[in-house]
């Protein structure tokens, strides 16, 4: 049993290294974008329209990855789209984690009107559509970074309420809560000393996942053309444009779908491997 | 002619060099009651669950024999070894509230093996279920034949498992801790119940209990077990007359009893338990050196 | 009973929601709809048409009043009943999400049993592994991955649209995929699963995982039961024990959350449509969004919202029918 | 200074039964303590013994007072604590303590044993919390550093002595055990027995110690309350009681239990 319990180990211990190395990757490209992209991201050009990456015959030297329709360099947009994409993960994902898991360990542990008033407002957002939701408050507010940001907190913030709602509930029965409260602590002050250090790992493996999850609606929402105004480098842009010309140039598809694609996977995994690595009850 | 037989039983957790059960032996005769006491982690569990097949998916068998009824279990295919042990034993389990399926009537619970395995006609093996829940004193056994488990108390439910267990006619039933999880008084009903359906139906018993007022009551012989292995082999009279093994002396000192308020209680010694380490050390050399 | 009013309470607030987000719209949809040169006389005779002139709390009341007797209003762009267009987009949508669900339930459920047949082996390690791939990516991702690899690099399958436009269509109904089936049209019928199988399948992949790795793990608990041993030792196989003993057990804790799961990927059609071009509600909402159809954004809304209660309601009735617990009598 | 650490008079709790609730209006409240009047001395330890659904467990946390009885009076010390609130409570939960049953699930398993056993300390503004919490440390018999393990590192009987550690920490003058052995090897059972008993004696403190085992009750305590769904219905000295158990639920209680004994007659 230990030993099965090791083996989990080494594969945790791989897939956190992997999603980090991924991930830092995509952060160094975000920082240093002006000094490694090849091109300016967005300068056009007709003639070069459409050139295949590098390792396909008619390739225009200097454009690795190829050009889209415009003439535009794959590349240095993709490596520009990163900015927008970790801006995004990051403080959307931070902001949604505050909001949603705060009324989430209130609702949970304090219980009563507190809970009963939280619960109705996720029961009334669990009906909506969270696509069309986003799409809706985009058309709203007016597309633009911020728009994103506000409207990915707006939507997704049931996703920590309801899970740590439910387990702040579960740990609010054990008895070491009540031991604290024997020993007279507060209820506040018992929420965060007793509550919130058991539903930790949980909200930490929910916030990575909350950040992939907020990449993927700002490429949505870049997709359907809501999200950054016209032709900044975005990496869901410019997976709009592929889709368009899939049949004659895979490649402006191909590369930021991957990029997205990494993305994602190292962010739900970053999380489940740092739970398993740092929680003291699993190590 | 005993009717179980163990020889040499060792068992340990897969891939692992963690003893479980060190060279267990042991024999029941038909019709006896064999108790098997230790504390938790001494590996009494273990033996009910290696004889009945049911040993947890991490732990394998790494030698000795079990023999029932004259024949090697382990030399049968794992489905003739399935069906020997569903047709001639059965198990009653520690906790009533988990042991009857909550979404399956109690019918076919008990009806089951005695149509499925031993090939009955339904209808013979709804009478006879009848009959068992009657013998263990359920009121009214039709209307329970139709309830599902949530419709009883802890009790009704613990007799119906008994009942089931004697349903086949088995030679031999492995009861693991079947009282632990009651109150006192209940667990006395049970206890008298289980010894009563023996007495009648002849059946060989290995009782697991962590409890030596319980097999005090029920039990004919007793093996003490430590670390997995068997420290004492005593017939219930003289162990309580008198334990051979330190060790054992030493748990009969730690067990409470209301009837001499004077006698101090005393925490098994860490000498004792050097001791009976001591012992299981030599063992594994032993072992290692063969 | 109190089931019922929490969900009404649910519903009236997405409409209050809805209303209020849609109300602060900047830029008059009225506008758009005039041509150049328009007088403002023109502009507020159409507000007044569309109540636009009216205080928020009005036009609330008033499309309330019309909502309870099925009207929700008139389509600024098309000049149509929305109630009309909605329910005639609505069975392209359900026809996508049952398909999708029927497809992860399989999956998953497959999933779930082949790993507990197998736990605590390689080939449980293995699926693991690839639950958590497909649960931890979104079905945005998985339908463009399933249109690059099935659509262009080995198209096997159809990757825009519900039906070949070529094709003569004899139905009724718009349930199409079950129309076909019902009227034995089986060319018809294949030629819609191919368009379906797509987009179907990348609604499934997450929520297949999520049925896995639930459904195994609560499988896996029940493994443990003494019920479970109790059939053991009476003479029963593994095979045997797992779907007569454990199985039905297993699935009531994964029940209501696949109920929630369900109404995820209903959300998930809205971008799965317009990515596969499929004429459903998704795609119809989003065309209402960039038109700023205020009418049929309510409307499809409130339908969504409607499908969401109305999956939940079943899930509860479901769990009460499969665990005798609750049941009566 | 009277004699009574504690009084109850007239101890009532009811809890909604959700299971049997109508469509309208309000649940049935099950009855759980009907009226219970007792009191338990300075320096004395008073078993509490029951069957499951005596409302044994419901009664120790009336006493200290993480449930609200919803009829009678809970007297501590002279002060009526039956209806005051955290604030007001705060200064008193230094004087009464608990000990779990469950201490895998009483012990934060996110927190090590030196924490766990300083945090009330340090909540009550003790000075020299450290070495307080070494004091604790020696006094249940563990080296000091025992203080940097997690609760899951520990067997069940060092788990239970952490519990008791943290208890004693305070230097309370009253503690409540509840079913705190049941869950032990007898061989751990006896030590952490033995343990509580020294402590008890050695610092002065009130116990009321709830139990299911007369076996265990008889050995630590000096009087016993038997109580039989939600009523007392016996209380008397030790000795007394198992030499004329005056209620027919008690002789059958006794009756019940198997002694390790062959020649014991158990019908």
């Amino acid at each position: 049993m230990a030993d099965a319990r090791m083996m989990v180990r080494r594969q945790a211990g791989a897939r956190l290294w992997l999603s980090a190395f991924w991930l830092g990757l995509v952060a160094l490209a975000a920082l240093f974008a002006p000094l490694i992209a090849p091109h300016d991201p967005l300068a056009q050009d007709l003639f070069l329209g459409r050139m295949p990456p590098f390792w396909v015959a008619g390739a225009e030297p200097g454009y690795w990855l190829g050009t889209d329709s415009l003439g535009r360099d794959v590349l240095s947009r993709l490596i520009y789209g990163a900015r927008i994409a970790l801006t995004v993960a990051l403080v959307a994902g931070a902001a949604t984690c505050v909001l949603g898991a705060g009324l989430g360990l209130m609702a949970g542990y304090m219980r009563g009107w507190v809970d009963t008033v939280i619960s109705r407002f996720i029961d009334i957002w669990m009906a909506f559509p969270p696509v069309l939701f986003s799409i809706l408050l985009i058309a709203v507010m007016g597309p633009g970074l911020i728009s994103i940001i506000i409207a990915i907190v707006i939507i997704d913030w049931t996703r920590f309420a309801r899970v740590i709602r439910a387990e702040a509930m579960g740990q609010g029965a054990m008895d070491y809560v009540a031991s604290a409260r024997v020993a007279g602590r507060g209820r506040i002050s018992t929420m965060l000393t007793e509550i919130l250090p058991n539903v930790l790992p949980t909200i930490v493996v929910l916030l990575t996942l909350e950040m992939g999850i907020a990449v993927i609606i700002e490429a949505i929402l870049s997709f359907v053309n809501l999200s950054i105004p016209t032709d900044d480098a975005t990496w869901g842009g410019m997976i709009s444009e592929g889709r368009v010309s899939i049949h004659q140039a895979w490649w402006v598809l191909v590369f930021p779908l991957i990029a997205l694609f990494l993305t994602v996977l190292a962010f739900s995994q970053l999380g489940e491997g740092l739970k398993d690595r740092y929680d003291p009850v699993l190590r | 002619m005993n009717y179980l037989e163990l020889k040499g039983l060792s068992a340990r957790i897969m891939r692992q060099n963690h003893p479980l059960l060190r060279s267990v032996s042991l024999a029941l005769a038909p019709g006896e009651v064999r108790g098997l006491v230790g504390e938790s982690g001494a590996g009494k569990s273990m033996i009910g669950k290696a004889v009945l097949g049911i040993l947890p998916k991490a732990v394998e068998l790494t030698g000795g024999e079990i023999w029932l009824d004259g024949q090697d279990l382990q030399r049968l295919s794992a489905r003739d070894r399935r069906h020997r042990i569903g047709q001639s034993c059965a198990l009653i389990p520690q906790d009533p509230l988990t042991a009857l399926n909550p979404s399956r009537r109690i019918a076919p619970q008990i009806t089951d093996r005695l149509v499925d395995i031993l090939g009955w006609e339904r209808a013979r093996a709804v009478t006879r279920a009848e009959e068992l829940l009657h013998e263990v004193r359920i009121e009214d056994p039709a209307r329970v034949m139709r309830a599902y488990p949530h419709e009883l108390s802890g009790g009704m439910r613990q007799r119906i498992l008994i009942a089931s267990a004697f349903a086949a006619e088995p030679k031999l039933i492995v009861a693991d801790e079947p009282t632990t999880a009651l109150d006192v008084t209940v667990q006395k009903q049970i206890l008298k119940l289980i010894k009563d359906m023996q007495a009648r139906h002849g059946t060989a018993i290995l009782f697991v209990t962590h409890d030596l007022g319980v097999v005090s009551k029920v039990c004919n012989r007793l093996s003490v077990l430590y670390g997995g292995m068997v420290v004492e082999d005593n017939d219930i009279d003289s162990f309580f007359a008198g334990p051979r093994h330190p060790y054992s002396r030493a748990l009969l000192a730690a067990t409470p009893k209301y009837t001499d308020p004077g006698a101090s209680l005393t925490p098994v010694p860490d000498s004792v338990i050097a001791g009976v380490r001591g012992e299981i050390e030599a063992f594994d050399q032993r072992q290692a050196h063969v | 009973m109190g089931r019922l009013l929490t969900t009404l309470i649910t519903l009236l607030g997405v409409a209050v929601v809805v209303f209020v987000v849609i109300r602060v719209v900047p830029g008059n949809p009225i506008a758009m709809m005039l041509p150049p040169g328009a007088t403002e006389a023109d502009i507020a005779r159409l507000n007044a048409l569309y109540g636009f002139d009216k205080s928020i709390p009005q036009q609330f009341f008033i499309w309330l009043g019309g909502v309870v007797q099925g009207d929700f209003g008139t389509s600024i762009t098309a000049r149509q009943p929305v109630t009309g267009m909605v329910l005639g987009r609505l069975p392209a949508t359900l026809e996508l999400s049952v398909m999708a669900l029927v497809m992860a339930c399989v999956m998953g459920g497959a999933m779930a049993l082949w790993g507990t047949r197998r736990r605590e082996t390689k080939t449980e390690a293995a699926i693991d592994v690839a639950n958590g791939m497909a649960l931890s990516v979104p079905d945005f991702l998985w339908g463009l991955l399933l249109i690059l690899g099935f659509g262009v690099l080995w198209p096997v399958f159809h990757i825009s649209g519900r039906v070949t436009p070529s094709l003569e269509l004899p139905f009724t109904t718009n349930f199409y995929l079950f129309e076909s089936l019902i009227r034995l049209r089986f060319d018809l019928w294949a030629d819609i699963v191919s368009h379906m199988f797509l987009p179907a399948l990348a609604l499934a992949i997450p929520l297949s995982a999520i049925i896995g790795q639930l459904l195994k793990q609560s499988l896996k608990e029940t493994m443990h039961l003494d019920y479970v041993t109790l059939a053991r030792t009476r003479g029963y196989g593994e095979t045997h024990v797992i779907l007569r003993e454990a199985l039905r057990n297993a699935i009531l804790p994964t029940l209501t959350l696949v109920g929630v799961q369900f109404t995820f990927l209903i959300g998930g059609t809205v971008i799965i449509e317009r990515l596969f071009s499929y004429e459903g509600l998704g795609n119809m909402a989003i065309e209402a969004v960039t038109n700023r159809d205020l009418p049929l954004i309510q409307g499809i809304v409130i339908l969504f919202a409607l499908i969401f209660t109305g999956v939940n309601l079943v899930v509860d009735l479901l769990y009460a029918v499969l665990n005798p617990r609750l049941r009566h009598g | 200074m009277s004699e009574d650490l504690y009084r109850a008079e007239g101890l009532r709790l009811s809890l909604p039964d959700l299971n049997r609730k109508p469509l309208w209006g309000p649940a049935p409240r099950n009855e759980i303590l009907k009226g219970l009047d007792f009191s338990i001395r300075r320096g004395e330890i008073l078993g509490i013994v029951g069957g499951s659904g005596s409302g044994k467990s419901t009664l120790g946390r009336c006493l200290v007072r993480l449930l609200q009885p919803t009829g009678g009076r809970v007297l501590f010390d002279g002060q009526d604590i039956t209806h005051l609130d955290d604030a007001a409570l705060r200064p008193l939960r230094r004087r009464f303590q608990m000990i779990f049953q469950d201490p895998m699930s009483s012990l934060n398993p996110r927190h090590r044993v030196g924490q766990l056993i300083a945090a009330p300390l340090h909540l009550h503004g003790v000075q020299d919390v450290r070495a307080r919490v070494a004091e604790a440390l020696d006094l249940v018999g563990f080296p000091q550093e025992m203080a940097s393990r997690y609760p899951h590192e520990m067997s069940g009987g060092q788990r239970q002595r952490v519990g008791i550690a943290r208890a004693i920490a305070l230097r309370p003058d009253f503690i409540l055990a509840d079913e705190i052995v049941s869950g032990l090897d007898v061989s751990s059972q006896a030590q952490v027995l033995n343990l509580l008993e020294r402590l008890v004696k050695d610092l002065g403190l009130t116990l009321a110690f709830i139990s299911h085992d007369l076996s265990v009750i008889r050995r630590l305590c000096s009087r016993i309350m038997v109580l039989y769904q939600g009523e007392i219905v016996e209380e008397s000295e030790t000795a007394a009681l198992f030499a004329a158990p005056r209620a027919a639920y008690t002789r059958e209680l006794l009756d019940a239990i198997p002694l390790p004994d062959p020649q014991q007659v158990w019908a």
